[in-house]
């Protein structure tokens, strides 16, 4: 079970749907390519939606994290959408918790930006 | 009467695929020695961690180069020693991730993660020079029985 | 990119579990190596019957001998490899389940069906003096391509 | 997915209703017992629904080879119900499939005795 991708655009905000395992191998490339495909496209407000992101590792970590940086660089936002609760453990274990701007609720998330 | 594996081997290639099929057999493991769903999650993520270090840096890619994973149900414990064919490296060189300089790299997460998720962790220079990462998770009493 | 393990090698402990398990890793690289269910399932049954084979005849039940599995990806077939710790058997001793005069005993069809199962069968006398019992199965080609 | 066993009395035949895995230490025993039981407690007419089998290994064949053995020498009857295809080829390959009384119809098989 890989990692499926959807995006969809919503007042200005790109919002990208994953679904599957994001790890080495098995997603992580995927996520890179999208991230830096809809920033150099001109698309800078980026809501990842990983309500069905089941399974993430360090490798999936680190990419979230070049992805925030990358957005930033290039004048852009990152910003998260629905966390399970495996995933959120894993983003409050190595305190990237407090660098992302989480959100549960996808209007509130769009309008944030 | 108890049949659960007291010691499993796994010898594999530096390959992707290693990564998930150590995983599988270790929450396998871990599901006979009575661990919970959770538990069995992180001592699977903890055993994916440590066979991608192997992967990435230990054996670098190299094919041939063999990764071997040995699981033991102790008495108190779950233990599990991955070893690569590397040089190895000292945890005390491991950059800390939670440190504010080090929030936006992209690594450093495998370790912490490991550590996280298991009771115990520590590194070794194993036989041939690479790496031993030990790890243990020590079974849960269950409320008001004795340790299993 | 193939990623698919060429050699995985897996030692066991003479347990009951140890059959499940090897099966269960049997079944995992059947299917990373293109197998479909039928053919997974089958070599899933072979490998158990192998295990339990050598738990049973082999090593006697004694759990300190060691089950040695190993898992080979050829370029034209999966093959595996089961070596136990005991005195071994040759294939012409052991009496056709299918003969009238045996239909009804109990035992002798875990050959019969590694055999029916598996392209490839065979009793080696292992390194150690225990059986290694090789079998192998051939990668179906889909029709009209070139064998993978 | 251990072995899972319930009888049932229709027209003076016992009906065992299996479900699971028939393998060494998982099902072979309790198959073995419930045969063994039955026929002492003096119901010489059994019949093994194996509809819910979907694993046999060579331990559970000869369980099956057994109890029909027992049964003949209690001067009972030992027949099958229900084989899925893989269970029916199990049966094939070991030339078992001639020795068995084999139905896929409940009402005739009862009917058969
Ligand atoms: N098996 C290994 N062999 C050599 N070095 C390793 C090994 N495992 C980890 N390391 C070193 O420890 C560092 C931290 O690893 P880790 O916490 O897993 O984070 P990441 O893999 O994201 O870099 C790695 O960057 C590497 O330098
Ligand atoms: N690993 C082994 N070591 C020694 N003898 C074996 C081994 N495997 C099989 N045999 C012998 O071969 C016989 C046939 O085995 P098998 O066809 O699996 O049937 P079963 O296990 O039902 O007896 C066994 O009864 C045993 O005598």
């Amino acid at each position: 079970m890989s990692l499926k991708a959807s995006s969809r655009e919503i007042g200005g905000v790109t919002v990208i749907d994953l679904d599957g395992r994001i790890t080495l191998g098995d997603g992580s490339a995927l996520l890179r390519d999208l991230i830096h495909e809809n920033l150099d496209h001109g698309r800078k407000k980026l809501l990842l939606n990983l309500a069905g992101v089941s399974y993430l590792d360090s490798t999936g970590l680190g990419e979230l994290v070049s992805g925030y940086r990358y957005a930033k660089s290039q004048g852009g936002e990152l910003k998260l959408l629905n966390l399970s609760k495996k995933v959120s453990d894993l983003l409050q274990i190595t305190k990237l918790y407090a660098v992302f701007d989480i959100h549960n609720d996808e209007t509130q998330a769009v309008m944030s930006f | 009467m108890s049949s659960k594996p007291q010691r499993v081997e796994v010898v594999l290639e530096t390959l992707l695929d290693s990564i998930a099929l150590a995983e599988e057999v270790g929450v396998r493991l871990a599901e006979a020695a009575g661990f919970g769903e959770d538990d069995q999650y992180k001592i699977g993520l903890a055993v994916h961690e440590g066979v991608m270090n192997a992967f990435q840096y230990g054996n670098e890619q190299k094919r041939e180069k063999k990764i071997h994973v040995i699981f033991e149900l102790a008495h108190d414990k779950m233990v599990i020693h991955v070893t690569d064919q590397g040089t190895g490296f000292r945890l005390e060189d491991v950059p800390d991730p939670c440190k504010d300089e080090n929030m936006l790299v992209d690594s450093g997460r495998g370790v912490l993660l490991m550590k996280a998720f298991m009771d115990e962790f520590s590194v070794l220079a194993g036989q041939g020079g690479g790496a031993e990462v030990i790890m243990a998770k020590r079974y849960r009493a269950p409320a008001g029985s004795p340790a299993m």
